[in-house]
C-alpha cells in the first residue's frame, strides 16, 4: 500500500551489474538468433517487446487489486480474477447489445443508481442529502436513457463496467469479508476462494458458459503497421492505448492515494489499523473503497484485455489464469506495494511474453512455449522463498 | 549453569541489549526487572533461540546455545513461559502439557500408529509426569480440568498451565515471564509460593522476569537490574532496590510537581534542539513479542 | 490488595476534593457505570466505575495484564462493553463507533505511539485532524502542535517510521491535539522512553491539560503520574481497587507495598 | 472410533487422576462400535448388490474422495496449515498409478495411435511386466489385478510422498497465506509441467490414457477398505504423541517450538503422510474415471475437498467424512438443481434459501450467540428473500415470470455459498473440533466436574480464601 | 436432539436408495453447453427430429434421455453412469471424441450399446465391440486434409495448430502429419491448450518455420481468438481447418479473419450423392418445421442417424437385450442412413463408406455464408 516504498539498503553498482549483464545476455540471444533464422530480426524482437508492455500493462492493473487489498486487510482476495472476468463480461454487454428493452433499462439504471447513492454518501458522509438524491436521480435518468436509445461505445462501456464492477467489489467485501473481520486469515483464505467459485459458476449461469468475441467497433483495435529497421511490424493500436490507459489510470490511483483525504486514511489503515480506527478513520469504509478501486481497475484491465485479444474466455475461467497471474506480478513486485504491483505486473509480462520470444522454436530447440504458463508460478515460488518481500516492497511477513 | 558473556542485540539500528553478561548457579532462582522496554523479554528471547546475539555467547552447561532453534535448546534444558500466554488454545489441560513432552520421545510415527508396547509405555509415561507437573497447583488444574479446554480456563488457571508446561519439557532451567501477571493478590502469594517448591521440590533452576515487587523479593537469591538493554545492577534484593539508580530507572522518578516543572525545563533545551538518541519505539514493540 | 489498601476509598463516584477548576464540577465528561468487557470468553473488566470531570486529568494504574489497556479500549470503542454504560459528554456512548467518539471530542496517544511509520510527519498530523474539514483551522491547531514540539516543525516532510522513540510521543501527542478534542487518553506515555524525556512528556500534558483539555492517561510509572494528576484509580485484575485524589494515592500504604513495591 | 485423547494412555485411567470410563460404559460403546460396523457392512452389501450402478459408484467416489479430504484434513485441520496443492498430489499418485497398472493390450493399443508420445521407458513401466519378471505369473491374470493395483498405488503414493516432502520444504521459511500461495504455486505447476514436453513421454501430455482398468476404483469393498486403512491411520496418529505435537502447531507455532517441537521436521512429516494417502485416492480416482487425464485434476477438486472439510468441521476427521458425504451427494444427485425452470420457481427456490439462511444466521446469533454482530448482512438477504419467495408465489400468472431458465452451475454455487455461509456463521463447521463418538453421543464429558469435585471447586474459590475476582473467575469456566 | 438428527440422517441415507424404473429408455448425451455447445444442441435437434419420426419401436414408446455433459470428460462418465443407472437400452453421443472416449470407458465394461455422433478418432470404437460411430475417422479426415493442401493449395511447408488436450484434435494433427510428410512434404506442430486467447507465443515460434498453409486441428473457441491474431500478425496464408471448425462461433467470434477459411467437416445434403443427397434433403425439411436451418449442419444428420441406426437394431434383434442390440447393429448392412449409407459388417465400429464435404466460410461485410465447396468420399 505504501505509495513510497522504503527501498532496502542495498548495494547499487551489484544491481546496476546485474542489469547490464542481464542486457548483455539478451542482447547476444537476439543477435544469435537473428544469425540463426532471418524471421528473428528487430521487427520481431520489437513485436515482442510490445507486446510484453502490453500483456504487462494490463497484468499490473489486475495486480493492483490484489496489492491494495492484501495491503490492507492481508487478504489474498482470490476472487479478484473473478472481478476481472465479470468487469469484462459487463462491458460486453454494454456495448454489443442492441439497446435494452425499457423495464430492463430502467431495472438496470435503478441499480446503478442505489450504487451512486452509496457512494455520494459514502464520500460526502452525510445521508438523504438533497444534492446525493438529486444525483442520483440525474444518473438514473441519463442510464435508462443510454441503456435503452443507444449502444454504447467501448469507452463509456468500459467507464460504466469499472462503475459496475465497483460496485461488485464492494458488495463482495461487505456480505462475505467484513463479517470475517477478525477471523482467522485461513477462513478469509476459503471465503475468498468460495467466492471466486461462486462468481465463476454465477458467470456460466448469467453469461453462458462459452468463448465470447470481444470486438468493440474501435479505432484502436484496428491494425497499425509501421518499420523497425526495414522491416515490418505488424500490430494494432492497442499496444498504444493499453499501456497509456495503464498508466493514466496508475497516476490517477497514486494522486488519489497520496493527496486525498480518503487516500491518507487507507494508506493510514494500511500500516496500522488500529490506529487509523483511533484517529477517527471508518476502517470499513476505508476497506470498501478499496475494493471498491481495486475492483474497478480490474474492470478496465478486463475490458483491455478482451479488445487485445478479441474474444474473452468462458466465465467459468477467464479470470483463474490471469488473476493468479496477476497475483503473482503482486507478489513478485512486493505485495503491499503499488509501485511493486507495477514493477510486478511488466516484469511478468517480459518473462512471459519476451522470454518466449527469445527461446522459439528453432529446427533444433522445441521451444518454451508449453512452459510459459509455469513461468509465472515458478517464478513466485522463488520469489516467496528467497525474498517474500518482492523486489521493491517491504517485508510484511507476521512477526513472532 | 547459564552464563551470558557480553552479549549484544540490535534491531534494525536500534540496540536492544547492550554487553549484557551474566551467570546463573544451579539451584537458584533469579529475577530480572526492569521497566518496560528495557529488554527483559528480549533476554528470554535471545537464550531460548527467538533470537540469535549480535555478538556475545550464550552457554547453558557448558555448551553454547547461540544459533540453535528453538527446539535444539528445549532439548539442552531451558524452556520458558510467555508473557502474554501462547498456550494451545483449543486442546485440552492434559494435552497443553503432553506435547512438550513429545520431543523426548522415542518412537516413529509409525509405531505410534500401530500402538506398539514400547510407545504405550513412553505414552503412560508422558502421562504420569504431565499429572505430576499438573499436581504442583494442587487441584486446581487436576480432575475434570484436565480435559478441559485451555479456552475455557481462567487467565490464573492459564498461567498455571503455562508453568505446568514448561516443567514438563523436561528443562533444568525455566524461564518465567511474568507468572504473576494478571493474578490477585492471593494468587500471586500461592504462584510464590510453587516458584519456590518448584526449585526446592522440582530441582529446577529459574530466572524470573516479574513486575510485582513483593514476589521479587519473596523468592529472588538474586535481582538482575535491566535498563535500555544494560545490566544497571545485580545483587540481593534489599541491596539493589535501595540503588538510587535502580530508584530512579524502575520505581520513576520520586518527583514532587515543582521538581518536574523544573527538569523539564532544564529538558527543553534537549526536546527542542540537542541531539541526544532516545531509544524509540522498536524497543518497546519488541518487548511485547 | 489488603483491607488496609481498600479501606482508602470505595471505587467511582465521589467527587474529588482537590482539583485545579473546580468551576465545571457539574457535569461528568466521562463515566463509566459497571462496565465488564469480555475478549472471548475470558472477562477482562469486572464492574468497573470510573468518572472523569471536565479539565480534569485521571491516572488510571495498575500492573501488566491488569486491564487497563483494555479500559482504554473500553473507552475508545474498540473494545465492546457486555455489561454497563459508558457515558460520554452527557451522551450514552457505549453503543458508538470509534469514529463517532472521537467526532464528539476524544483522542488518543496510543500505546507505543503506533505513528503511521510510512507517512510523513505532516500526514501524521493529517490523520491527527482525520474528523475535520481541512482549512484555517487545521493550520491554527497545526501551529499549536509545532509551537508546542519544535521539534516536530524541523521535521514535517520526514518519514515517522525515521524518527526517535520521544520524537515518535511528541508526534503521537501532537497528532492527537489536531483534533480539538475535549478528552485526551494516554496509553502508557512514559514506556521506553528516558526519565529526562517522560518528565518533558509529563510537562506537556500538563500544559495541554491547563487548557480545559481532559487527560486520561493509563501509567505504569505510578510516581510520575501521579505527581501532576488530580486522581487516580488503581487497576487489579480487572477490577478498580483503589481511588482517590493523587496525593492519597502516593500516600496510601498498600498502594506503595502493593504497586510500587516499597517496604 | 471412540478415542479420546485421555485413553490413549490404556488401562488403569483413574489411577492417574482423571475420570474412569465406567465397565458399563465402555461395554456399551463396544457394541455399539461393533454394530455400528455391521451397520456399514450390511449397507456395503446392499449397495454392491443392488440394481443401482450408480449408487454403487457413488459409495465408491465418496470413499475415494473421502481418503483425499481426510488426508488434507491432515495438513489443514491438525497442522492448520492451508494447503491448497491437494490435487498436485492426487495428480501424481494417479497418473503413477494409471501408467503402471495399463494392460498390455491398451498399452499396445496406445503404443500403434497417433496419441501417445509415452517414451519406450514409460511404456515398460508396468507392474504386469515386473511380476513377469519375478516369476509371478499368477499374480498378472486379470483376476489378480488386485495384487498389480496395490502395487502400482503404493508406489504412487511414495512419489507422490516425495513431493509432498518437497512442497513441504517451504512450510519451513513461510507461514500463513504465503505458504498456502505456495503450495497453490506447486499444484499448479505440477499440472501444467505435467502437459510439457519434458513430462509428456511420461504423460502423455496432457490427453493422458484411457483404458485404466475400473475394478478397484469402482468397488464398494476396495474403496472402502482403503478409505478404513487411511481413517484407521490418521486417528491413531492425531490421537498419539505425534498427533498433539501437530495440533500444538496449529494452535502455536511458536509455543510449540519453544516447548521443543521441532516443527520443520513435524510439518514436513505431514505433508508427506497427507502426500501418500492423497497419492492413493489419486491412484484410485484414475481408476474410477477408467482414464488418466490432466482436466480431471484442476484446482475445483482442492476446493471441493475444501468445501468438505471446513463444512463438516476442520480437524475432525468423522466431521470431514461427513462434509466428504455432503459434497458427493450434492455433485453426484445435484443435477435437478441444473435443469430448466420457470423463473418464478427459480424466485421461490431462492428466495427460501436466502430466507433461511437469514433464519439461521437469527437462530445463531440470538440462541447459540455465535456471531456478536451480523446487522444487515442478516436482515438484508432476508427480506429480499421473502420479496423474492412472494414475488415468486403471487406473480405465477405473470408472462416475465413463465421464461424459464437452465440452473447451469447450480451444484458449484450450492457448494460454494454453502461454504461461504459456513464461514460466516460457524467457521468451524458442523462438527467443530470434535469427532463422533459414542461419548460425545451420550453426552459423557470428562471436563464436567463431578459433585466432588464441585464441591472442592466451590473450597478453591471460596471468597473468604482468595479475592473477590478470583471467585468471580473460576465460577465463569464451568459455563464458559 | 442430537440422537434424533443422527436417526433421521441416517434414514435419508437409506431413503436415497429408491430406485426410479422406466420404459425404453436410450441416453442422449451430449455438449449442450460450455464450449461445444453449439455442435452439441445441432445434433440433439438431429437426435429429436429423427424421434419424431419414429417415435416407436418394436411397439413400445421410445424415450429419450438426454443428458448435458456440459463439454467436459468427466461429465460425459457421470452421464454414461446416470445411463446405465436408469437402464438405458442405448446410448447416443457424444459429438468430441474427447468426451466420447471416456463414456465408452464406462459404456463398454457395463455392455451397453453407444453410437456416437460426431467422434472421429479412431480410439473411440477401439475401446470396445459396444462402441459404434456415425462419422469417418480422422484417419481419413487427414488423408482428405494432406491432400488438399499437398495438391489443391500446392503448398510444400505446413504449420499445424494442434490443442494438446484434446483427443480429436492430437489424433487429426497425427493423421495429417504422417499423411503430408508421406507426400513429401514439411510440418511443424504447434501446441496450445483449452481456452488460450492469447496466442502471441505460439505466433513467435510460426515466424521461423514460416509456412506456406496452416492446419487448424482444434475447435472455434481458440480459432475465433488464433485466425484474427494471425492475420493481424501479417499472416495470409490460407487456413484449412477439420471438423470442429463446422461451428457458427468461427465465424462469428472471428470476423471478416474468417473470410476463405476452408474446413473439412460432415456431409450436408449438397455434398451427399444419389439416394443419400435425397433423404438428407428430405430430412432438412422435416428439420425445418420444428427448428430454423441455422442448427442444420452435418451433424444434425449424424445425430438423426445414429438414432435411426438404434432404432433400426432394436427392431432387427426384436428385444432390448443389450447383447442382442450389439449383434444386430454389428450386422447392419446398407442402411438407408440420412448421412449415406451405414454398413458396419466387418469394421470395428465406423461404418465404411464415408462422405466427407469441404466448405469454407465467405464473407461479405460482417455477414457470412457456409459455402459447399465438394464432397469427398472415401474410395
Amino acid at each position: 500500500m505504501a505509495a513510497s516504498a522504503v527501498v532496502p539498503r542495498r548495494r547499487p553498482w551489484a544491481l546496476w551489474l546485474v542489469v547490464l549483464g542481464g542486457l548483455g545476455l539478451i542482447t547476444w540471444r537476439m543477435l544469435y538468433l537473428h544469425g540463426v533464422n532471418e524471421a528473428f530480426n528487430a521487427a520481431f524482437f520489437a513485436g515482442a517487446v510490445v507486446r510484453s508492455l502490453q500483456l504487462g500493462s494490463l497484468y499490473a492493473l489486475i495486480a493492483l487489486g490484489y496489492t491494495m487489498v492484501y495491503g490492507i486487510i492481508r487478504l489474498i482476495n482470490f476472487a479478484h480474477g473473478e472481478v476481472f472476468m465479470v468487469g469484462a463480461f459487463a462491458a460486453y454487454f454494454l456495448f454489443s447489445r442492441t439497446p435494452f428493452s425499457w423495464p430492463v433499462a430502467l431495472l438496470v439504471a435503478a441499480a446503478i443508481a442505489f450504487g451512486v447513492l452509496q457512494f455520494l454518501n459514502f464520500w460526502r458522509g452525510r445521508a438523504r442529502d438533497p444534492i446525493v438524491l438529486a444525483g442520483a436521480l440525474v444518473v438514473f435518468a441519463v442510464v435508462a436513457f443510454a441503456l435503452a436509445s443507444t449502444q454504447l461505445g467501448w469507452f463509456w462501456a468500459m467507464v460504466a463496467s469499472m462503475f459496475v464492477t465497483g460496485v461488485l467489489g464492494m458488495t463482495i467485501d461487505r456480505v462475505a469479508y467484513r463479517p470475517l473481520r477478525g477471523a482467522p486469515r485461513n477462513s478469509m483464505l476459503i471465503t475468498a476462494i468460495a467466492v471466486s467459485f461462486f462468481l465463476q459458476n454465477f458467470g456460466i449461469l448469467a453469461f453462458s458458459n462459452r468463448q465470447t468475441p470481444f470486438r468493440p467497433a474501435s479505432f484502436f483495435t484496428g491494425p497499425l503497421q509501421f518499420q523497425v529497421f526495414g522491416e515490418p511490424l505488424f500490430t494494432s493500436w492497442m499496444i498504444v492505448l493499453v499501456p497509456s490507459v495503464t498508466a493514466v489510470l496508475v497516476v490517477a490511483l497514486t494522486l488519489f492515494v497520496t493527496r486525498t483525504r480518503l487516500g491518507k486514511a487507507m494508506r493510514a489503515t494500511a500500516q496500522d489499523a488500529e490506529t487509523a480506527r483511533m484517529m477517527g478513520v471508518n476502517v470499513d469504509r476505508v476497506i470498501a473503497t478499496t475494493f471498491l478501486l481495486g475492483s474497478m481497475l480490474a474492470a478496465a484491465a478486463g475490458v483491455l484485455w478482451g479488445m487485445t485479444f478479441g474474444s474473452i474466455n468462458q466465465p467459468a475461467i477467464f479470470g483463474i489464469l490471469p488473476g493468479i497471474k496477476a497475483f503473482a506480478a503482486a507478489v513478485i513486485g512486493g505485495i503491499g506495494s503499488l509501485p511493486g504491483a507495477v514493477v510486478g505486473g511488466v516484469l511478468l509480462g517480459f518473462l512471459e511474453n519476451f522470454l518466449t520470444a527469445l527461446f522459439p522454436r528453432t529446427e533444433y530447440f522445441s521451444g518454451i512455449t508449453e512452459y510459459k504458463d509455469t513461468f509465472a508460478f515458478l517464478a513466485m515460488i522463488v520469489i516467496l522463498l528467497v525474498r517474500p518481500s518482492g523486489i521493491v516492497g517491504e517485508d510484511l511477513s507476521e512477526k513472532v | 549453569m547459564l552464563r551470558l558473556a557480553g552479549v549484544n542485540k540490535s534491531f534494525g539500528g536500534l540496540q536492544a541489549i547492550t554487553d549484557l553478561s551474566f551467570e546463573l548457579a544451579e539451584g537458584e532462582i533469579v529475577s530480572v526487572i526492569g521497566p518496560n522496554g528495557a529488554g527483559k523479554t528480549t533476554v528470554f528471547n535471545l537464550i531460548t533461540g527467538v533470537y540469535t546475539p549480535d555478538s556475545g555467547d550464550i552457554l547453558f552447561e557448558g555448551g553454547s546455545l547461540k544459533g540453535l532453534r528453538p527446539n535444539a535448546i528445549v532439548d539442552r534444558g531451558v524452556a520458558r513461559t510467555f508473557q502474554n500466554l501462547r498456550l494451545f488454545t483449543n486442546l485440552t489441560v492434559l494435552e497443553n502439557v503432553l506435547i512438550p513432552q513429545h520431543h523426548k520421545l522415542r518412537s516413529t510415527w509409525v509405531s505410534s500408529v500401530f500402538r506398539t508396547s514400547g510407545y504405550l509405555a513412553q505414552e503412560r509415561r508422558m502421562h504420569e509426569v504431565a499429572l505430576e507437573k499438573l499436581s504442583f497447583f494442587g487441584p486446581r488444574l487436576m480432575g475434570f480440568r484436565l480435559h478441559q479446554s485451555v479456552e475455557v480456563l481462567s487467565y490464573a488457571n492459564r498461567r498455571r498451565t503455562e508453568m505446568a508446561r514448561a516443567m514438563a519439557t523436561g528443562a533444568k532451567l525455566l524461564l518465567l515471564d511474568e507468572p504473576s501477571a494478571g493474578m490477585n493478590p492471593k494468587e500471586t502469594r500461592e504462584i510464590t509460593e510453587i516458584i519456590r517448591r518448584m526449585r526446592d521440590e522440582g530441582g529446577y533452576t529459574i530466572l524470573l522476569v516479574e513486575h510485582k515487587m513483593n514476589l521479587v523479593k519473596d523468592i529472588s537469591d538474586r535481582v538482575i537490574v535491566l535498563d535500555y538493554g544494560r545490566k544497571l545492577a545485580e545483587g540481593a534484593y534489599a541491596d539493589v532496590v535501595n540503588d538510587p539508580a535502580v530508584i530512579e530507572a524502575y520505581l520513576g522518578k520520586r518527583s514532587d510537581k515543582t521538581s518536574a516543572v523544573a527538569r523539564a525545563r532544564a529538558a527543553d533545551g534537549l526536546v527542542a534542539g540537542s541531539s541526544v538518541d532516545v531509544p524509540g519505539s522498536a524497543a518497546g514493540g519488541e518487548e511485547r513479542s | 490488595m489488603t483491607g488496609a489498601g481498600r479501606g482508602a476509598a470505595a471505587s467511582g463516584e465521589h467527587a474529588p476534593s482537590a482539583s485545579p477548576s473546580d468551576a465545571a464540577r457539574r457535569e461528568p465528561l466521562l463515566e463509566l457505570k459497571g462496565v465488564t468487557t469480555h475478549y472471548g470468553p475470558i472477562r477482562v473488566l469486572r464492574d468497573v466505575n470510573m468518572v472523569i470531570y471536565p479539565g480534569e486529568m485521571v491516572c488510571l494504574l495498575g500492573g501488566n495484564a491488569s486491564g487497563k489497556s483494555t479500559t482504554l479500549k473500553t473507552v475508545l470503542g474498540i473494545v465492546g462493553v457486555s455489561q454497563g454504560e459508558l457515558w460520554f459528554r452527557g451522551e450514552r456512548a457505549d453503543g458508538l463507533p470509534t469514529s463517532e467518539r472521537i467526532a464528539r471530542g476524544m483522542a488518543v496517544v496510543p500505546e507505543n505511539r503506533r505513528i503511521f511509520p510510512k507517512m510523513t510527519v505532516r500526514e501524521n498530523l493529517e490523520m491527527g485532524a482525520y474528523l475535520r474539514k481541512p482549512g484555517a483551522e487545521f493550520d491554527e491547531d497545526l501551529a499549536y502542535v509545532l509551537e508546542l514540539f519544535p521539534r516536530l516543525g524541523e521535521r514535517l516532510g520526514q518519514l515517522g517510521g525515521t524518527m526517535s522513540g520521544g520524537e515518535q510521543q511528541m508526534l503521537a501527542m501532537g497528532r492527537a491535539l489536531m483534533s480539538r478534542p475535549k478528552l485526551i487518553l494516554m496509553d502508557e506515555p512514559s514506556m521506553g522512553l528516558a526519565p529526562l524525556f517522560v518528565e518533558r512528556i509529563f510537562e506537556i500534558i500538563k500544559q495541554v491539560n491547563s487548557r480545559g483539555i481532559s487527560v486520561f492517561v493509563v501509567e505504569q510509572n505510578a510516581n510520575v503520574a501521579l505527581a501532576i494528576a488530580d486522581r487516580g484509580y488503581v487497576l487489579q485484575t480487572g477490577e478498580v481497587v483503589l481511588s482517590g485524589p493523587a496525593g492519597e494515592l502516593l500516600a496510601n500504604e498498600g498502594m506503595k507495598r502493593a504497586y510500587l513495591g516499597e517496604t | 472410533m471412540s478415542a479420546r485423547p485421555g485413553d490413549a494412555g490404556g488401562n488403569g485411567a483413574g489411577a492417574r487422576g482423571y475420570r474412569p470410563h465406567y465397565l458399563a460404559h465402555r461395554v456399551r460403546n463396544s457394541l455399539l462400535t461393533l454394530g455400528g460396523l455391521a451397520v456399514l457392512l450390511v449397507v456395503l452389501l446392499l449397495v454392491d448388490g443392488g440394481a443401482s450402478v450408480k449408487l454403487k459408484q457413488v459409495f465408491a467416489l465418496f470413499a475415494i474422495w473421502g481418503i483425499a479430504t481426510v488426508s488434507l484434513n491432515l495438513v489443514n485441520g491438525v497442522t492448520g496449515i492451508l494447503s491448497l496443492g491437494h490435487h498436485g498430489f492426487m495428480l501424481i499418485g494417479g497418473y503413477v498409478t494409471g501408467l503402471l497398472v495399463l494392460p498390455t493390450a491398451t498399452r499396445d493399443n496406445l503404443a500403434r495411435s497417433a496419441r501417445s508420445e509415452l517414451s519406450d521407458f514409460a511404456m515398460g513401466l508396468s507392474v504386469e511386466n515386473w511380476f513377469r519378471a519375478l516369476g509371478l505369473d499368477s499374480l498378472t491374470t486379470p483376476e489378480t489385478l488386485w495384487a498389480r493395483f496395490l502395487v502400482a498405488v503404493l508406489i504412487g503414493g511414495l512419489m507422490a510422498a516425495l513431493f509432498g516432502v518437497v512442497v513441504g520444504f517451504p512450510s519451513l521459511r513461510l507461514r500463513g497465506d504465503y505458504l498456502a500461495i505456495v503450495t497453490f504455486a506447486f499444484g499448479e505447476a505440477i499440472r501444467l509441467l505435467a502437459s510439457t514436453p519434458l513430462m509428456s513421454s511420461f504423460t502423455n501430455g496432457a490427453l493422458g490414457f484411457a483404458g485404466v482398468p475400473s475394478d478397484i476404483g469402482k468397488s464398494v469393498w476396495w474403496t472402502f477398505g482403503f478409505l478404513a486403512v487411511t481413517v484407521f491411520v490418521m486417528a491413531r496418529l492425531k490421537y498419539s504423541s505425534y498427533g498433539r505435537a501437530l495440533q500444538g502447531i496449529r494452535e502455536d507455532e511458536i509455543a510449540s517450538e519453544a516447548m521443543g517441537v521441532n516443527t520443520a521436521y513435524h510439518k514436513v512429516l505431514a505433508f508427506a503422510i497427507s502426500a501418500f494417502f492423497a497419492g492413493v485416492a489419486g491412484g484410485l480416482w484414475v481408476s474410477w474415471v477408467g482414464t488418466a487425464r490432466l482436466d480431471l485434476f484442476l484446482f475445483f477438486l482442492t476446493f471441493y475437498f475444501l468445501v468438505a472439510i471446513s463444512v463438516g468441521g476442520t480437524g475432525s476427521i468423522t466431521g470431514v467424512l461427513l462434509g466428504t458425504a455432503l459434497v458427493v451427494w450434492v455433485r453426484q444427485y445435484g443435477d435437478p438443481l441444473e435443469q430448466t425452470y420457470a423463473l418464478s420457481t427459480w424466485a421461490v427456490a431462492a428466495g427460501l434459501v436466502l430466507l433461511a439462511v437469514a433464519a439461521l444466521a437469527f437462530f445463531l446469533r440470538r440462541v447459540r450467540r455465535i456471531k456478536p454482530d451480523l446487522g444487515p448482512v442478516v436482515y438484508v438477504p432476508g427480506a429480499l428473500g421473502l420479496v423474492a419467495a412472494l414475488v415468486g408465489l403471487l406473480g405465477q400468472g405473470m408472462p416475465a415470470l413463465q421464461a424459464t431458465w437452465q440452473g447451469f452451475g447450480m451444484r458449484a454455487i450450492t457448494l460454494a455459498l454453502l461454504l461461504i455461509t459456513i464461514m460466516i456463521l460457524r467457521p468451524v463447521g458442523i462438527m467443530g473440533r470434535r469427532e463422533f463418538t459414542w461419548a460425545w453421543l451420550f453426552r459423557e464429558r470428562l471436563d464436567e466436574p463431578t459433585e466432588e469435585e464441585r464441591a472442592q471447586d466451590a473450597w478453591l474459590s471460596n471468597p473468604a480464601l482468595s479475592g473477590r475476582a478470583g471467585a468471580e473467575r473460576e465460577d465463569d469456566e464451568v459455563d464458559a | 436432539m442430537r440422537r434424533i438428527a443422527v436417526t433421521l440422517a441416517f434414514a435419508l441415507t437409506l431413503g436415497g436408495l429408491a430406485l426410479a424404473q422406466g420404459t425404453i429408455k436410450i441416453g442422449v448425451f451430449l455438449e449442450l453447453s460450455g464450449r461445444m455447445a453449439v455442435t452439441g444442441n445441432d445434433t440433439l435437434y438431429g437426435v429429436r427430429v429423427a424421434n419424431e419420426q419414429q417415435p416407436t419401436v418394436n411397439g413400445a414408446t421410445v424415450e429419450l434421455s438426454v443428458c448435458d455433459n456440459a463439454s467436459t470428460p468427466e461429465g460425459s462418465v457421470v452421464c454414461a453412469n446416470r445411463f446405465v443407472d436408469e437402464g438405458v437400452v442405448a446410448v447416443i453421443g457424444s459429438y468430441s471424441s474427447s468426451h466420447s472416449i471416456p463414456a465408452a470407458g464406462v459404456l463398454q465394461p457395463a455392455g451397453v450399446v453407444m453410437v456416437s455422433t460426431g467422434s472421429t478418432n479412431p480410439a473411440t470404437t477401439q475401446v470396445g465391440d459396444y462402441i459404434f460411430r456415425i462419422p469417418y475417422t480422422d484417419q481419413f479426415q487427414g488423408a482428405v486434409a494432406a491432400q488438399y493442401a499437398h495438391n489443391d493449395a500446392g503448398a510444400s511447408s505446413v504449420a499445424i495448430f494442434r490443442q494438446q488436450d484434446d483427443d480429436y484434435s492430437v489424433g487429426l494433427s497425427g493423421f495429417f502429419k504422417d499423411a503430408f510428410e508421406a507426400l513429401g512434404g514439411r510440418t511443424t506442430v504447434l501446441d496450445f491448450t483449452a481456452n488460450t486467447v492469447d496466442f502471441s507465443a505460439q505466433i513467435n515460434n510460426l515466424r521461423s518455420f514460416n509456412p506456406d498453409f496452416i492446419y487448424y486441428t482444434g475447435f472455434c473457441a481458440e480459432a475465433a481468438s488464433l485466425v484474427p491474431q494471425l492475420r493481424q500478425q501479417g499472416f495470409t496464408q490460407s487456413i484449412l481447418g477439420g471438423d470442429a471448425s463446422d461451428d457458427t462461433q468461427c465465424p462469428d467470434g472471428g470476423g471478416a479473419a474468417f473470410d476463405g477459411f476452408t474446413f473439412t467437416s460432415f456431409g450436408e445434403p449438397e455434398v451427399l450423392t444419389g439416394a443419400a443427397a435425397e433423404r438428407a434433403a428430405e430430412f432438412r425439411t422435416a428439420f425445418e418445421k420444428s427448428y430454423t436451418l441455422d442448427h442444420f449442419t452435418g451433424f444434425t444428420l449424424s445425430g438423426a442417424d445414429a438414432y435411426k441406426v438404434l432404432v433400426q437394431a432394436i427392431t432387427d434383434a426384436g428385444s432390448t437385450d443389450h447383447a442382442a442390440i450389439r449383434d444386430a447393429l454389428a450386422n447392419l448392412q446398407d442402411f438407408p442412413g440420412v448421412s449415406g449409407d451405414i454398413t458396419y459388417v466387418g469394421t470395428d465400429g465406423t461404418p465404411a463408406n464415408r462422405v466427407m464435404g469441404l466448405y469454407a466460410y465467405q464473407f461479405s461485410g460482417n455477414s457470412w455464408t457456409k459455402a459447399v465447396l465438394k464432397g469427398i468420399s472415401l474410395e
